[in-house]
């Protein structure tokens, strides 16, 4: 039929939503930004001039020496050391893996709890809904601290018992976003179709209704993964984060905080920028991705 | 004609019960009650192997929730349903299966309608999948078959919903419906949407599938014009009841119910040039909140003080046309 | 409306419980409180003294009926280190955070809502745009940190405002504020600034979205149409539908700035509720960290329902016995 | 003038026999004084007692001040000492009872100024004890309770400075009593503000916030030192850092062989013990963790003290030393092990255990580090194992002699666990020496002072040399001050304005 | 007779969007006489709305008119500061739009609205506002006006906010009123109450009417005279009579014979082939021309506008030229 001229060429919905993630140069920026940072992180080991985590490697005579200085093994500490003598540089490299793995990882997991509950509780209402909705409400009362503080003590400190702190306090968020967009979906028409088309509630919900609901968690994804990257380091900083060997960019963070009245700046201000820059580039993709996946400011 | 499918007494009421809460402040002297949506009450319907009805109304007198009575997505909370003759609560999973399949419905929205996540393949193609209409590697031969059927260009598989004008969008789901091989479509408002060149396409296409596969159709619809042109009986809902149903012929012709006959006049048409428009005075009335007795009858050029108190009930104007309204049933004082 | 608020109330008395036996038992798992009361060197004899004396040396469940016991009759438990009830003492340092925390929402409403609104009527200008990269900052930097950093630069370098504390407090209506002098305020500022800087983030995106999803909404186009001035539509059909979202989402996360007023609070020896519960936590200060739940939870589901109210306020389509759970 | 002190820790209470804790004592202090009072060296001096003596083993007899007022103006006699030692025992609710200092000894009156305390067995301690006991007036604070005296009723003692308010989480505020027997105090009102962040304690002194403030952190040591505006006072303090190992279990659950599996309790060896010791850099740990604020140790208390071994010196860093003493051990490849320790309860406690880390990583142990909330910590630290007992096997912690002696330090950390006799009640590691308790258990029993004291120095040789446990270091107590203020530092970590002059 | 109320030549409003532009109205021309309605049909997307917003200003970036002239009782309205075609708008010249559930500010009471558009053209105090607003209101057929003001619109139905929002346009007497298809969301019986209401008050007033809609019979119901909008340009214009029964142009023809209740029920619909191309990538040519039996080499230009007898069309193969001499 002569239709086909009228028709814009196919383009597929990634291609679609590169083209417009990448016609912003901020959020072009970020991106890069975000994937020096991934880079770095996962090239610690080759890059860092320490094994910071390697008490052998460690000497507590090189501490709080400034940007530049020489460690006892030799190398140049360019970003200085900390309070026990670990090279600042390849801490914040190694730091920013745990960093990054706590946040995504706990972004991951919450975002998948989070979607499951709160679809569920959509997608089933009344006794259901009701039930997961108020251990939605306790939840987002309860404060983070505590939680994390019971957990740590129940199973002591480590990034696998700070990640299950991080979901245990953030799937809540993602429960409820996910609710109210799969209310919003559930009553759309093409659910109705499904249901019409003989096709099970399973797949109605997981094929159908899910996919249609994974834009507004993607978007709260980036600022909770960003959230949770500041949150580890705030329970650091009350001392109830990860272990003190093995700092992510937290624990550097709030262990610098008590020198940064002593001029020993370097200490926690690099640890800082590094945070800095990461959550920015995180979240300038996710400024980015709101716009675009957002149906309505899309004219 | 064989009768295909028998609607008797449907009702469907959506109740907001109260809760514990509510019932407790009740005790403290708030008034809480249930509030009950008679979105369709006591409906009678027949519809015959490729037959169309049309159903008209306007806004908010349950045309579509009567839709998805028929399409079974909504349970009636009273009332039956015969497919073939069977009651559909009596019949055994594969029957209910054949049922559930034999009924599709096509909607007002092509683009809500469609998963805006999956391509047009798979739109089409999942359920005859799911069901064992075709297997995998048949699946290709036989979206391609319905796409042709429908006449679109099979290359379109890929696409997303969004990357459709209109008229196609209508298509892939009429596509999608045709696809578990129904016998009975309920199109709630399938055109109301598009342009009218495109609707004329559509309409023809409707038209050539009923031709071609025998389908029979329950045609949703708030135009007078597409009714009347499309359809073989027509049934005239006022907020949840069916107010007058029969033969097009006799509807447009000799319209018995005073709603009947103020529809058709207020009805614009090409041919009526600078006319005065007249109209039916007043607002339609919330279901929420219906008037008593006939729910027309505030409205209503001939009302008398029955109207008000009582629900008329249906009689037969003529054979197979039927009116509830008490100027037919012995006036209205 | 009556209803409404007896479901609010029924949810709330649902979370408070679970609340409560959650904590109760999560705080009895953490450690045994005794060794945080204790100086380091009390004998064995002192410690199972104690342990006797609140109770420690019986099974969990017994201290739990005990507990609940001291609750039906009304009295929710004493602070293990104060000895003072522990209700008492947080409802004593409540004014503090409350103020702390409300300051703080009107810096975030006070300097987010131009600024978004700016951002969001004018999407391309540069200003919005370094507006909206200067608002990631704000949640960005961990609390604690950009605390000390405003203490550095406010009152060491530059010697502006106090580092620390309250300033003086009055007493209207019963309620203590240090709100109305302005030695408060300058004490206040700092703080409520550390803490509002989420918010003001938060406000401002929000703000921004909402303007630009109103500004394209028919009825501005209408209100243009009719010839009013751009000032009154930003000012009053824009702003009117953008402070329904707003309104809802600072209350609830009125929350969140609660539960954060306990770095703000102690990085600023601000003496408030919340680091009472971050020392209760830390000395396993059960009685006082079950009533902060209480009170907490209380408070928030208040504010929640003070928020609804609003809402219907401002949305005038929403109605109270309407809006479901 | 007024006098602004920030204080990094806050007191639970006004009333002086509520809880026995450093920041409750301080500051009530202030208020209400004992009969004895001991000094910035912890050395007894006459308090409101202006004289006493041993009359026999069990009997010992004082003499009150004469002209001591109450704030409220009454006379302080000898009732008011006894209302006071009855009360102690019998505060409700108290979290930390002074009753131990109490326990077993009755008073007789012998005139309004004169009394006998009669002890049930030789008490060694009787002066260090009375030294924590704050005098209460009889007729003000009869009935009174601990919310009563939080809110100022009966809030009154003999001591230089009045009640004014205690606000908790924010200040406690005394003024000058003008009654006051001894010499005249230079502050009209003193403020004591709770400021438990450190950085947030030095920018307030940098501010101008406050005048005076206490644990001044390791890292702003220096450089308040090097600032013109301050001025830094500092003493040794009697609060010793230690390491502590499991010595009650064949198989401890901290130690593994290097590859992981289960060896028998390498601490039970002295020659495992002693290289653990040679590996510890004390000078190190001093001077880049401590920053100088602290000491190398060598046993509980430093030697200044009586009582101490002036033979013992801190173990020399010997890492070659240590590795063959390891070998001759039947550990040349070392093994694995985890120090547990709090965070945040001693000054710089996680970074200390890092760096112990470090060295006993160098000297082949391969070692991990866990810190925990101190919540969480002591209480598995004292009790989280099976049974009941200490949990880990090696811990960090620190313990200050509040008698400003050593045998309460050698009693609890190193006697053989006793619970009866209460003994080793703070010994984690369930050291236990015989020899060692024999002569402590004499010396615990001898009031002449000089002879203790060679006892106390004898047990604390022969534990030392058994390595019952490794000490690292004694903290040094830091105030800086405003300039201009002449600050007294004191050995116990009180903060009292009386040891501020203008 | 005076001139026209309204006089567009040559119009062109073009976006200029990321991928491309868009010519949504380009080289249209009309007049309006007082008291005439006119009636501009058209498919989705053929620029009935643009052009109605152009000539109130209203259009926003990346839109922009980019030639023609609008006059209006003889001013031009094209190249005026936004200032000054605030003046216009609701003054002279008023505007309502398609979704009555969307032009009211959901949030703001109906009175404040009404109020606020009287107050924003005249100075006078509030009560008179009130007065004129509780009088437009009881013009449309609102019952107890004066009660009814303190309403919010979600209180109203559809067809009562569409005839709030006629009564906002009618608050000062515009000449001409510009409706972008205010009736296409309302019921049958409703939406006959509204053009009943909206003819009567044309006709006492003199106000001019520009009626935009999708729908021939509602227009042939109601206009004088009609223009048929294609792909941003008008192709055929003339008399209601002589438009809807003797089409000139294919698409009018295409179109009228689309309209089911023109058919014997149950007949092929003669529907257009294809679809509406998008205004992004235009044929060179006369734009209906994919779509056009009729079309041949010559429809490669774009075709000028022919005028005959009154009427006005824009093809080189017009159907109707018999019968419109005869
Ligand atoms: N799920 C539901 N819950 C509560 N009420 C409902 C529900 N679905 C429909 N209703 C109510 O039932 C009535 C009939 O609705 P229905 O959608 O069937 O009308 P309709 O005739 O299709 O109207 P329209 O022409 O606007 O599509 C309406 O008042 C509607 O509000
Ligand atoms: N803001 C805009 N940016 C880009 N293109 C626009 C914009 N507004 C309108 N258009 C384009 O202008 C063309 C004409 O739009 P217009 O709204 O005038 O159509 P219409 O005839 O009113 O259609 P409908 O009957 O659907 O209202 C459309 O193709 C549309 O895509
Ligand atoms: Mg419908
Ligand atoms: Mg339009």
């Amino acid at each position: 039929m002569s239709e086909v001229a009228a028709l814009p060429p196919p383009e597929s919905a990634f291609g679609r939503f590169a083209r417009r993630f990448i016609e912003d140069r901020v959020a072009l920026i970020g991106l890069g930004l975000l994937v020096v940072v991934i880079l770095v992180a996962l090239l610690a080991p080759w890059i860092a001039p320490q094994n910071p985590y390697d008490l052998a490697s460690v000497d507590v005579m090189d501490s709080r020496q400034p940007p530049g200085s020489h460690a006892g093994e030799g190398f140049t500490m360019w970003l200085g050391s900390d309070g026990v003598g670990r090279d600042l540089l390849s801490g914040i490299l190694y730091g920013l893996r745990i960093s990054l793995t706590v946040g995504i990882v706990s972004g991951v997991l919450a975002a998948s709890l989070g979607l499951m509950l709160g679809l569920l509780a959509a997608y089933a209402g009344g006794r259901t809904e009701t039930l997961i909705m108020r251990v939605v409400d306790l939840q987002l009362a309860l404060p983070s601290v505590l939680v994390a503080l019971i957990l740590v003590a129940l199973l002591g400190k480590g990034v696998d018992k700070i990640i299950l702190a991080l979901v245990v306090v953030q799937w809540a968020y993602y429960a409820r976003t996910v609710r109210a967009s799969a209310l919003v979906e559930r009553r759309k028409e093409y659910v109705e179709a499904a249901r019409s088309l003989g096709l099970s509630h399973a797949r109605t919900m997981l094929r159908h209704i899910l996919p249609n609901c994974l834009a507004p968690v993607i978007v709260i994804a980036t600022v909770q993964t960003a959230h949770a990257i500041s949150l580890e380091a705030t329970l650091s900083f009350l001392g109830v984060g990860l272990p003190q060997t093995e700092p992510s960019l937290g624990v550097l963070i709030a262990n610098g905080f008590q020198y940064m009245l002593s001029g020993k700046y370097w200490i926690s201000f690099f640890p800082g920028l590094a945070l800095l820059v990461t959550i920015v580039a995180i979240n300038l993709v996710g400024d980015r991705l709101r716009d675009v996946l957002n149906p309505r400011l899309e004219r | 004609m064989s009768e295909l499918l028998r609607l008797t007494g449907i009702s469907k009421r959506f109740t907001k019960s109260v809760d514990l809460a509510g019932r407790i402040a009740n005790v403290l002297g708030a008034k809480n009650v249930p509030r009950v949506v008679h979105a369709v009450d006591d409906v009678d319907l027949v519809v015959s192997a490729g037959e169309v009805v049309g159903l008209v109304g306007e806004s908010g007198c349950g045309k579509s929730t009567l839709g998805r009575v028929i399409a079974g997505i909504h349970p009636p909370s009273a009332g039956a349903v015969f497919w073939e003759g069977r009651d559909i609560n009596a019949m055994d999973a594969e029957a209910q299966k054949a049922f559930t399949l034999g009924v599709q419905m096509i909607f007002q929205d092509p683009m809500s309608s469609l998963n805006p996540r999956m391509r047009a393949g798979e739109i089409v193609g999942e359920a005859p999948r799911v069901h064992g209409f075709t297997d995998a590697q048949g699946q290709r031969a036989y979206v391609d078959a319905l796409f042709q059927q429908v006449g679109l260009d099979p290359e379109y598989k890929q696409r997303l919903p969004h990357q459709f004008s209109g008229g196609q969008r209508a298509r892939i789901g009429i596509a999608r419906a045709l696809a578990v091989k129904p016998r009975l479509l309920v199109c709630d408002e399938s055109v109301a949407a598009l342009d009218v060149s495109i609707q004329a396409q559509v309409l023809n296409l409707f038209m050539d599938l009923r031709e071609q596969l025998g389908l029979a159709y329950v045609f949703i619809s708030h135009d007078l014009g597409v009714v009347r042109h499309i359809a073989d009986r027509v049934v005239i809902m006022y907020l949840g009841r069916v107010v007058e149903s029969g033969p097009r012929a006799a509807i447009f012709g000799t319209p018995q119910h005073p709603y009947t006959r103020a529809l058709l006049e207020n009805v614009p048409r090409l041919d009526a040039r600078k006319r005065r428009f007249v109209t039916v005075k007043g607002e339609i009335p919330s279901p929420l909140d219906p008037p008593p007795g006939c729910h027309f009858h505030p409205r209503c050029p001939h009302a008398g003080p029955r109207c008000s108190r009582e629900v008329p009930v249906k009689t037969a104007a003529s054979q197979g046309h039927i009116v509830a309204c008490h100027l037919a049933d012995g006036g209205v004082d | 409306m009556l209803a409404f608020i007896l479901r609010r109330l029924m949810q709330a008395v649902f979370v408070v419980v679970a609340m409560v036996v959650l904590v109760f038992f999560g705080t009895y798992v953490i450690g045994d409180p005794v060794w945080m009361m204790v100086p380091g060197d009390a004998t064995i004899e002192q410690v199972g003294e104690v342990r006797r004396t609140f109770g420690f040396d019986q099974p969990v469940y017994v201290q739990f009926l005990h507990f609940l016991g001291d609750v039906v009759r009304g009295e929710f438990g004493r602070s293990y280190v104060h000895g003072t009830s522990a209700i008492a003492l947080i409802l004593a340092r409540m004014p503090a955070t409350m103020e702390l925390a409300f300051a703080a929402l009107i810096l975030a409403v006070v300097i987010g809502l131009p600024l978004g609104l700016f951002a969001g009527l004018k999407p391309e200008h540069p200003a919005a745009r370094a507006i909206m990269a200067g608002s990631i900052l704000g949640f960005s930097l961990p609390t604690f940190w950009v605390g000390l950093m405003l203490i550095m630069l406010f009152s060491v370098m530059l010697g502006w405002l106090p580092a620390t504390g309250r300033g003086p407090v009055v007493s209207i209506f019963g309620l203590e504020t240090s709100m109305l002098s302005l030695d408060g305020w300058r004490h206040l500022l700092l703080p409520a600034l550390n803490l509002a800087l989420l918010k003001i983030s938060l406000v401002i995106r929000l703000t921004r979205s909402g303007t630009r999803e109103a500004a394209l909404q028919d009825y501005v186009k209408f209100a243009r149409a009719k010839g009013l001035s751009q000032s009154r539509i930003v000012g009053v059909h824009i702003l009117k539908n953008i402070l329904i979202p707003i309104v809802t989402v600072l209350g609830l996360e009125f929350g969140s700035l609660v539960a954060f007023s306990v770095v703000t609070e102690s990085i600023f020896a601000w003496p408030g509720m919340g680091k009472l519960l971050l020392e209760a936590i830390q000395r396993l200060d059960r009685p006082l960290i079950v009533a902060y739940v209480m009170v907490v939870v209380l408070l928030f589901v208040t504010i929640n329902l003070i928020v609804d109210i609003l809402y219907s306020a401002l949305d005038p389509r929403v109605r109270l016995s309407e809006s479901e759970a | 003038a007024d006098l602004r002190i920030a204080l990094s820790s806050e007191p639970s209470a006004a009333d002086p026999h509520y809880h026995n804790l450093t920041p409750n004592n301080q500051v009530v202090r202030h208020v209400f004084e004992p009969l004895v009072f001991m000094d910035e060296f912890q050395a007894l001096k006459p308090g409101l007692a202006e004289s006493w003596k041993v009359i026999d083993d069990l009997t010992w007899e004082f003499k009150l001040r004469t002209g001591v007022k109450f704030h409220d103006g009454s006379p302080f006699t000898v009732d008011d000492v006894i209302f006071s030692l009855n009360r102690v025992p019998n505060v409700p609710k108290s979290p930390a009872p002074k009753t131990a200092y109490v326990r077993g000894k009755t008073v007789e009156k012998i005139d309004d100024l004169t009394f006998r305390v009669k002890t049930a067995t030789p008490e060694a301690l009787m002066l260090n004890h009375l030294a924590n006991i704050e005098m209460m007036s009889a007729k003000a604070a009869a009935g009174v309770s601990t919310e009563d005296l939080n809110a100022g009723k009966g809030n009154v003692g003999t001591g230089p400075y009045q009640f004014v308010e205690f606000v908790p989480g924010d200040r406690f505020v005394v003024k000058r009593f003008d009654g006051y027997w001894g010499a005249k105090e230079p502050w009209d009102k003193v403020i004591f503000k709770f400021i438990k962040s450190d950085p947030t304690r030095v920018a307030a002194l940098l501010s101008g916030d406050v005048d005076l403030i206490e644990t001044v952190p390791t890292a702003d040591a220096q450089r308040l030192a090097k600032e013109p505006k301050v001025a830094i006072a500092s003493a040794l303090s009697n609060r010793l850092v230690y390491l502590h190992m499991d010595r009650y279990r064949a198989e401890t659950p901290f130690v593994k062989g290097k590859d992981g599996a289960a060896i028998p309790n390498p601490f039970h060896n002295l020659k495992v013990r002693q290289a653990l010791t040679k590996a510890v850099n004390r000078p190190a740990v001093v001077e880049r963790i401590m920053e100088g604020e602290a000491v190398p140790a060598s046993q509980m208390l430093p030697d200044s003290y009586a009582g101490t071994s002036k033979k013992l010196k801190p173990v020399e860093y010997d890492l070659a030393g240590a590795k063959k003493l390891l070998a001759e051990a039947g550990y040349p490849n070392g093994f694995k092990l985890t120090i547990h320790g709090p965070n945040g309860r001693y000054t710089n406690d996680s970074k200390i255990i890092e760096a112990v880390a470090q060295m006993f990583t160098r000297l082949g142990i391969e070692t991990a580090v866990e810190t925990l909330p101190p919540a969480v910590f002591f209480s598995r630290a004292s009790a989280g194992g099976p049974d009941k007992q200490p949990e880990f096997s090696m811990i960090l912690a620190g313990w200050s002699a509040g008698t400003g002696e050593p045998s309460d330090s050698l009693k609890a950390l190193l006697g053989s666990y006793d619970a009866k006799l209460g003994r080793g009640s703070a010994n984690r590691g369930r050291y236990g020496n015989p020899a060692m308790d024999v002569v402590l258990d004499k010396a615990l029993a001898t009031v002449d002072a000089e002879k203790r004291a060679a006892l106390l120095a004898e047990a604390a040789e022969i534990a030392m040399n058994d390595v019952g446990l490794i000490p690292i270091h004694y903290q040094k107590n830091t105030w800086a001050a405003k300039k201009g203020l002449k600050v007294t530092p004191r050995t116990d970590e009180y903060t009292l304005a009386m040891s501020v002059k203008p | 007779m005076a001139g026209p109320v309204l006089a567009v030549d040559n119009l062109a409003t073009h976006f200029f969007t990321r991928d491309g532009v868009v010519k949504s109205v380009d080289g249209v021309s009309f007049e309006v006489k007082p008291g005439e309605v006119l009636g501009l049909v058209g498919e989705s997307g053929s620029g009935k709305s643009v052009t109605g917003f152009s000539i109130l200003g209203l259009i926003d970036p990346p839109g922009r008119i980019v030639g023609g002239s609008i006059q209006l009782n003889g001013e031009e309205l094209v190249g005026r500061s936004e200032s000054e075609m605030r003046k216009v708008r609701g003054k002279s010249l008023a505007m309502i739009f398609q979704d009555p559930m969307m032009t009211l500010n959901p949030v703001l009471r109906i009175d404040t609205q009404m109020i606020e558009a009287v107050l924003a053209h005249d100075a006078v105090s509030e009560k008179a506002a009130r007065a004129r607003a509780a009088e437009a209101l009881g013009m449309v057929g609102i019952p107890a006006p004066e009660e009814r003001l303190f309403a919010y619109p979600h209180q109203f139905s559809g067809g009562m906010r569409q005839r709030v929002a006629i009564a906002i346009a009618l608050l000062h007497r515009p000449s001409l009123i510009i409706a972008d298809e205010p009736t296409t969301a309302l019921d049958v019986t409703i939406q006959s109450q509204i053009l009943a209401e909206v003819q009567r008050i044309c006709a006492e007033s003199g106000t001019a009417l520009v009626w935009i809609t999708h729908d021939l019979a509602v227009v042939a119901g109601l206009a004088d005279r009609v223009a048929v909008m294609y792909a941003g340009r008008i192709v055929e214009q003339g008399g209601v009579d002589d438009v809807l029964d003797r089409p000139c142009h294919p698409y009018t023809q295409g179109l009228i014979g689309s309209v089911p209740g023109a058919h014997p029920a149950g007949a092929r619909l003669h529907a257009i082939p294809g679809s509406t191309p998008s205004l992004k990538h235009l044929p060179q040519g006369c734009a209906f021309a994919p779509r056009c039996t009729r079309a041949d080499a010559a429809c490669a230009v774009a075709p000028p506008i022919t005028m005959n007898q009154g009427r006005a069309y824009r093809c080189f193969h017009p159907a109707a030229q018999a019968g419109a001499s005869a």
